[in-house]
């Protein structure tokens, strides 16, 4: 058999599951790599419960937390990634740098690694042993649309402002939307958390109460699942603010309509998403897959996802796959000095303009909490749930 | 006699599209006589019946009743009403509620249409069965409960299309007594569509016989049969022949041929019994068939078989002039 | 009977309001399925292209629509002929009224109305409990099939309830041996029905959702396809995807119409004098 | 002779009943067990409980939720009947060519052919705050404020359900009326009923089993949905389907099986009620 | 004369559940006759028939043809073939096909088939019509097909159940003479299911009277319809009266019945006119209906009126004296 009759199956969401990745691996690597796109709930299904569908795992580092008991994956030896060490700090010990607080929620060091090969439980700190590598992430904060709102944005409380009724939206993926729910909350006053990111049952009802509140005044216009529908709803002007995810901003923008990705007093909601291995993937699939992270980590995946407005896990490879012009426009947060384009050639942005929330210190180094699994997760699922259909 | 109160056709026509179903035809149904509307498959009779009911428009001509234009009022406007082939109950409503569903409509309170109804099915002998539903019925029944619900709104016509067509032979035969029994009784006009012509005659004061959209003969019923005008109408009526004597067409009664030991040679051709006759049919040496009755007692004195010649003859007298 | 009354021009006007309100929506998308490149989901339309079509035979950004289409189209062949087999067979079963008939009647009910959702749940379940790999071609085809045959069944029962058993014993009466009626005389008589059968089985498999979705495995079929797409695409393509299937609707339908009407022109070949008296 | 009937009978039965074994009674057993059963975040524990039926009674959501489950399975019935009776009742009765009748029938069942989700997306540009109505309306000066409740709403969900499923009442409706027997109509107005009276008095009960039939369909095919509601009502509304689909994406199977064996006890009750009044096999 | 070659009837029973339709019947039909199987509906007629078709089983008793026990072998095995009432032609093959449907079955080769098919048609003359398919017939062609189809199996006993039932007075007249001359032609024996009386008396050789699951009476038509044996026969066979004479039940032809000055009093009920008879129905004073038929000429003599009086007498040798 030889590498070229390979065939990796990948999964994930619609943020990285992306065709062009499958192509350059065909060109680059020889093996063919097919991939299916899902939404996140779908995602963390697969993973849990269909252990055979799929030889590499695209997923959140949250729903890491929730799968990775299941023994579907397999731990990854660290000695084998060319790159390691060029990982930014977020994903080994926590922090952006030294100096760094660590934030609230599942960040991705406290399930990023475990003890040893077949550990189900994940470890305190560093070892040699990666449950995922990370690949992706980005901070998130309110989109909104400054045409309809025309006035400052500051807060995180102004997703629940009377102003916005009918015209906000929020995401509906628990592990997600509790968070946005808890920056809310708390810009508001109204919870004082002891720890947003693993809240006690009281502070769960709480945050429920004053959202089903609002939900039954009509605050909200839709909630939504996916990346391209939170585009729709904002593009369309059913939505004026909600939660949004940086290159959906883009999305926003590159169809002519004003939207802003605002920075918040508050801080970002942060999220990291990595790859994983299935526990059925060995011999010479492994290799494969060995072969397809030391890939991604090389820096030609990188820079196509911060060409779109994420950040790579490796900043320093990408930079090799991205003008100057590109690079200081994404990364260091300078203005354009030439029209900026996406990977599929489109327009994002023109020369002059800035990228809000400014350089890629200043937005991951003001990271309130990241998405979470917490301890009491299946009572806020329940209540999630309740919260949806009530 | 004419009365005014007859129900008169004039000029009474149906087209569908080019082709016409009835041709402009006249005639004046005199009150309180039994019609029978005779002829074969195709030749307009349901037409015009379904015309006289208003349940087809009329494209040309119009329908009198008690001198009255009637041919543009709603069909329970009419003074008539209509028995159905199939008898068109309502299956699910009981006896008495079919019966009394005319009275319904016109919005008469229950115990008075019950009432009404009532009487009605003392009429047809069907008093015991007013809490059954159709389908519960045997097709005499069935029948027998059209027939109330269509008298029961007192109509001055009845309209009957091929009404003991559903019924076997014995049925069919106890149940014409009954209509001609309760047309009777009434006194009113019925008119009734069929193409038996022993049931026309059993049944009818007087008979149209129509072809081919419109009326070739019509009359009371001995005078239709003892003396058709045309040679389909003698053919029609059956139990005559037609031969053609000296250039002409001429009738003559089947019971009226005579086997002797002279006459028209003739063949045998086939025979067939039929209780207290037999029906031999021979074939001249013109190549015409000719049928005759004969008394069974009669025939087997000396039967004929198929094959054997014979002789036929006739009392001159007896013969009958068809119009060509 | 032939003047119209007035409430024949309400319900006239009244079954054209309804035919816009079943048509009109499937025809906005229809039109704006043809936006200019630059367009996007909703009116105005920014210019006229196929620039959305030639779209969809690219390759999009995420998703693999054409691989769904093929499946979906094998799956829905897979279904049809499955389904016109079983439930013939079962027609000439429920013939028999054998011990037991009712209740499998009764379980061909449930499996119309049990709510798609719990067949789609509870067959993911099942070959999760026993270890077994999903796919759409094993644990989706078996969904599908609850959905289908019963109303293959219920058609059957419908042709049967008709079929006049007396062709059968003409068939035996002129020597047919059981099988040799089958073949020659009930089959290509219910044959138009048949075809009915294997339409709804085609495109009832073809179009179905909630069943397919928890037991499809590694691969989306078309629906699902679609369904994804409607959450991840932002652009017209999702219409012109749309315009394209409803298209490919139609043409089945059509190719149905189409055979009915050969088979029908075929038998009227000659003439007829019915009813003419002979 | 007689045995060997059963025996056929069942033969031929045969793939059938194993299919139905297969693909729905052992699902609905395996449902019914893992009701019963724990779930942790990522799988499902085999150990007795009825603590997710408790939280299923104990929950105020459930009953608010199964209210909107019947709600918008009554709404949408009693509109596909009124629709569905009216236009059934228009081309078996008021369409006299009998092509033309099955030209029309086969026109309003077009639609019915294509993707269920499609269909569902195509009102959306339609009915948005600036979609099509609202402009058009907001153009001839009937409003000057878009209105909000054509999208996202109850509204849009029932008109969806209505817009889908209006054929599967129409259908059956149809079907039986045109079994009606014309000479029935012809001695109503014989009897002297008008138009309307021999509506409601003759084709009204006569169309009853029709009506039945094509009531199940759209009561199940209602109650039984999740993405309808779901898209409809930009994931605002629940019904008890989208209930389970929210339980299942969240991997809480035993949660999701537990409200599927009452969402399937009262289908089923609902349904066998409806049966009681037809009998579907002679109605076919 | 009865050969080996008869198709007979041994304790023949059919019970469905806990009715009987066929009631431990016997019967010889002998070979090259023509036989009518007569009786109200649900005598069991049709049952008899298909027992013998092979397309229902016998409960009891035995069907011998040719002194073989035919009674478990398969339809088509039996040296039967059977038209159905309703034809049953395979609507999707046209009429040669059709007709050729047995060989075909068989595995005879096209070429001969055909050619054995069309042989058929030509005896039944439906040889221009081979290419048409069975709905662009009219009633009577089907019929003929239908014919066709069963002889071409060359059959030795012909099995027909109602076959005139479908078709028009008319037609049903024309047809029956052609079924006639076929089975003169064919010399095998036709055994034909009806309720109708005429044609019973029209075609059959033999008459087979059954009520309630058993044989009445059997023979020759003009011996069954001289002498019923019993009440129900005279009624049934129609033109019968039966009147109580002495105690006893006698049945007397009613065109045998005289109106003169003397004889039993009477009142007539109703009047029918027939063509060349009229029908006349009148009560004795004991009750009893009697039906008389009079020459229509001699009738229209003195015309009686439902309610007139009248005498009737007879001609005491013609009382045929009936059992119990
Ligand atoms: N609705 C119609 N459209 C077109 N032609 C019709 C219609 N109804 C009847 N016809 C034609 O009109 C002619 C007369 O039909 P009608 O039904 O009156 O005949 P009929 O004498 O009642 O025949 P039958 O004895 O068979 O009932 C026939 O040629 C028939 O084909
Ligand atoms: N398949 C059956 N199951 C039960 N009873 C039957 C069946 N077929 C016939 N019978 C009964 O057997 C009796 C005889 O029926 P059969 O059909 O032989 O009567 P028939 O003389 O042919 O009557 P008709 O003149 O109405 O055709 C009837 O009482 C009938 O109800
Ligand atoms: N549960 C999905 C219903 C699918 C109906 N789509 C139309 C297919 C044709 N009946
Ligand atoms: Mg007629
Ligand atoms: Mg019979």
């Amino acid at each position: 058999q030889e590498i070229k009759d390979i065939t990796l199956r990948q999964f994930g969401t619609g943020v990285s599951n992306l065709n062009d990745v499958g192509q350059k691996v065909k060109e680059d690597l020889g093996f063919t790599l097919e991939m299916t796109a899902l939404d996140s709930d779908s995602v963390t299904q697969r993973a849990a419960t269909q252990p055979d569908s799929f030889d590499i795992a695209d997923i959140e580092y949250w729903i890491c937390k929730k799968v990775w008991p299941t023994g579907n994956l397999q731990a990854m030896d660290v000695s084998k990634i060319k790159n390691y060490d060029k990982i930014v700090g977020i994903f080994k010990d926590g922090r952006l740098t030294p100096e760094s607080t660590l934030a609230q929620g599942t960040a991705p060091h406290t399930v990023g690694f475990v003890e040893g090969e077949g550990s189900k439980t994940f470890a305190t700190e560093q070892t040699n042993w990666m449950t995922l590598i990370p690949t992706i992430y980005n901070a998130d904060t309110l989109g909104i649309r400054p045409d309809l709102i025309g006035r400052p944005i500051e807060t995180w409380a102004e997703l629940l402002n009377p102003e916005f009724k009918g015209k906000a939206s929020l995401l509906d993926i628990s592990s997600i939307g509790i968070m946005d729910m808890a920056m809310v909350c708390e810009a508001m006053g109204e919870v004082q958390y002891g720890d947003k990111g693993n809240m006690t049952r009281e502070e769960i009802d709480k945050t429920f109460a004053i959202f089903t509140e609002a939900k039954k005044n009509g605050q909200f216009r839709a909630f939504w699942k996916t990346f391209d529908e939170s585009v729709n709803l904002m593009a369309s002007g059913e939505v004026v603010i909600q939660s949004m995810w940086s290159p959906a901003i883009t999305a926003v923008k590159s169809r002519g309509i004003p939207c802003v990705y605002q920075p918040l007093k508050e801080g970002y909601r942060s999220w990291g998403g990595g790859i994983g291995l299935s526990a059925n993937l060995s011999g010479m699939a492994l290799d494969a897959a060995y072969e397809y992270i030391n890939w991604y980590l090389s820096g030609w995946v990188g820079g196509y996802l911060m060409r779109q407005g994420y950040y790579s896990a490796v900043p320093e490879t990408s930079k090799e796959f991205m003008t100057e012009n590109e690079w200081g426009y994404w990364f260091e947060g300078k203005p354009a000095t030439d029209i900026i384009t996406s990977p599929t050639g489109d327009t994002l942005a023109q020369a002059g303009e800035t990228r809000d929330g400014g350089s890629f210190y200043d937005r991951m180094g003001h990271v309130a909490c990241w998405n979470a699994v917490m301890d009491e997760n299946q009572y806020m699922v329940r209540k999630w749930n309740e919260f949806i259909a009530s | 006699m004419r009365t005014g109160k007859d129900l008169e056709l004039v000029t009474l026509t149906k087209r569908y599209g080019v082709t016409t179903a009835v041709d402009s035809i006249n005639y004046v149904f005199q009150n309180g006589t039994y019609v029978c509307l005779l002829g074969p498959s195709g030749c307009g009779k349901s037409t015009t019946l379904r015309m006289i009911a208003g349940h087809e428009s009329v494209s040309d001509g119009s329908i009198l009743l008690d001198g009255f234009d009637i041919s543009h009022l709603p069909p329970a406007k009419r003074g008539t009403a209509m028995m159905f082939q199939s008898y068109a109950l309502f299956p699910h409503l009981n006896v008495r509620d079919n019966v009394a569903f005319s009275l319904r409509m016109k919005g008469v309170d229950k115990a008075e249409r019950n009432k009404a109804a009532g009487e009605m099915l003392e009429l047809v002998h069907m008093t015991d069965f007013a809490d059954r539903l159709p389908a519960q019925l045997s097709g005499g029944q069935q029948q027998r409960v059209a027939l109330a619900r269509a008298l029961v709104t007192k109509p001055r016509v009845l309209l009957l299309d091929e009404p003991l067509s559903a019924l076997d032979p014995f049925l069919r035969i106890k149940v014409r007594a009954e209509l001609k029994r309760i047309q009777r009784e009434l006194g009113i006009t019925f008119l009734h569509v069929t193409h038996g012509q022993d049931e026309a005659l059993a049944l009818a004061d007087e008979i149209v016989v129509m072809n081919n959209a419109v009326i070739e003969q019509a009359g009371p019923a001995r005078e239709v049969w003892n003396t058709p005008k045309t040679e389909f109408v003698a053919r029609f009526m059956g139990g005559h022949n037609v031969i053609s004597l000296e250039g002409a067409k001429v009738a003559l009664r089947a019971d009226e041929v005579l086997l002797g030991e002279a006459g028209l040679p003739a063949t045998v051709t086939s025979v067939e019994y039929q209780g207290a006759h037999v029906a031999m049919t021979s074939m001249t040496d013109h190549g015409e068939e000719v049928l005759a009755l004969v008394p069974e007692e009669q025939f087997f004195l000396s039967p004929k078989n198929p094959g054997d010649a014979v002789r036929l003859a006739w009392d001159e007298g007896r013969l009958h002039r068809l119009q060509a | 009977m032939e003047k119209r009354t007035k409430s024949f021009y309400v319900l006239t006007a009244f079954f054209a309001l309804f035919i816009l309100f079943l048509y009109g929506p499937t025809l906005t998308i229809g039109i704006l399925s043809f936006q200019g490149p630059e367009g996007g989901l909703t009116f105005p339309m920014r210019g006229v292209s196929l620039n959305w079509f030639r779209e969809l035979y690219m390759e999009q950004a995420v998703g693999d629509i054409w691989g769904a289409f093929r499946r979906s189209l094998v799956l829905g062949l897979m279904v049809m002929v499955t389904t016109v087999t079983v439930s013939v067979m079962g027609g000439f079963a429920f013939r028999k009224r054998f011990y037991g008939s009712g209740i499998l009647f009764y379980l061909i009910i449930a499996s119309l109305v049990i709510p798609s959702i719990l067949i789609s749940l509870g067959v993911g379940l099942i070959f999760n409990q026993f270890g077994l790999k999903i796919h759409w071609a094993t644990s989706g085809f078996g969904s599908q099939l609850t959905w289908t045959l019963p109303f293959g069944l219920l058609i059957m029962f419908a042709v049967f309830n008709r079929f006049d058993k007396s062709f059968e014993e003409a068939a035996r009466d002129q020597g047919a041996s059981p099988w040799q009626t089958v073949r020659y005389v009930v089959l290509p008589i219910i044959a138009p029905s048949l075809i009915g059968v294997a339409l709804f089985g085609f495109t009832l498999s073809y179009d179905e959702f909630a069943r397919t979705l928890l037991t499809s495995g590694s691969y989306n079929t078309l629906p699902l396809e679609i369904f994804g797409m409607t959450t991840n695409v932002t652009t017209p393509v999702i219409y012109a995807l749309g315009t394209l299937t409803t298209l490919f609707s139609l043409l089945i339908i059509g190719a149905f119409l189409l055979t009915v009407w050969i088979m029908g022109k075929r038998r009227a070949r000659f003439g007829s004098d019915a009813g003419k008296g002979v | 002779m007689l045995k060997n009937r059963h025996i056929q009978g069942w033969l031929q039965a045969s793939p059938l009943t194993l299919i139905l074994i297969g693909f729905l009674i052992l699902p609905i057993i395996t449902i019914v067990v893992v009701s019963f059963w724990q779930a942790t975040e990522f799988s499902i524990i085999p150990a007795f409980s009825l603590e997710n039926y408790q939280f299923l009674f104990g929950s105020p959501v459930t009953y608010k939720v199964f209210f909107a489950t019947f709600k918008y399975a009554l709404i949408t019935w009693a509109m596909t009947l009124a629709i569905g009776f009216t236009v059934a009742y228009y081309l078996a009765f008021h369409i006299r060519s009998q092509t033309m009748q099955i030209a029309l029938f086969l026109l309003c069942t077009i639609p019915f052919w294509t993707s269920n989700i499609i269909r569902m997306i195509s009102w959306i540009p339609f009915l948005g705050r600036n979609g099509i109505a609202n402009s058009a309306l907001q153009s001839w000066g009937i409003i000057d404020q878009p209105l909000e409740w054509l999208l996202y709403s109850d509204f849009s969900v029932i008109l969806a359900f209505v817009h889908l499923y209006t054929l599967f009442m129409v259908v059956p409706i149809f079907n039986t009326m045109t079994r009606i027997d014309h000479s029935l109509i012809e001695a109503a107005r014989d009897n002297g009923a008008s138009g309307f009276q021999t509506l409601i008095h003759v084709i009204f009960p006569l169309t009853k089993p029709g009506i039945m039939i094509g009531t199940i369909f759209v009561l199940t095919l209602v109650m039984g949905d999740f993405i309808t509601v779901r898209f409809m009502s930009g994931s605002q509304k629940a019904n008890v389907g989208r209930l389970i689909s929210n339980d299942i994406a969240l991997l809480q199977y035993p949660s999701a099986a537990a409200t599927a064996v009452i969402l399937l006890i009262t289908v089923l009750i609902v349904i066998g009620i409806l049966l009681r009044f037809v009998d579907i096999r002679k109605e076919l």
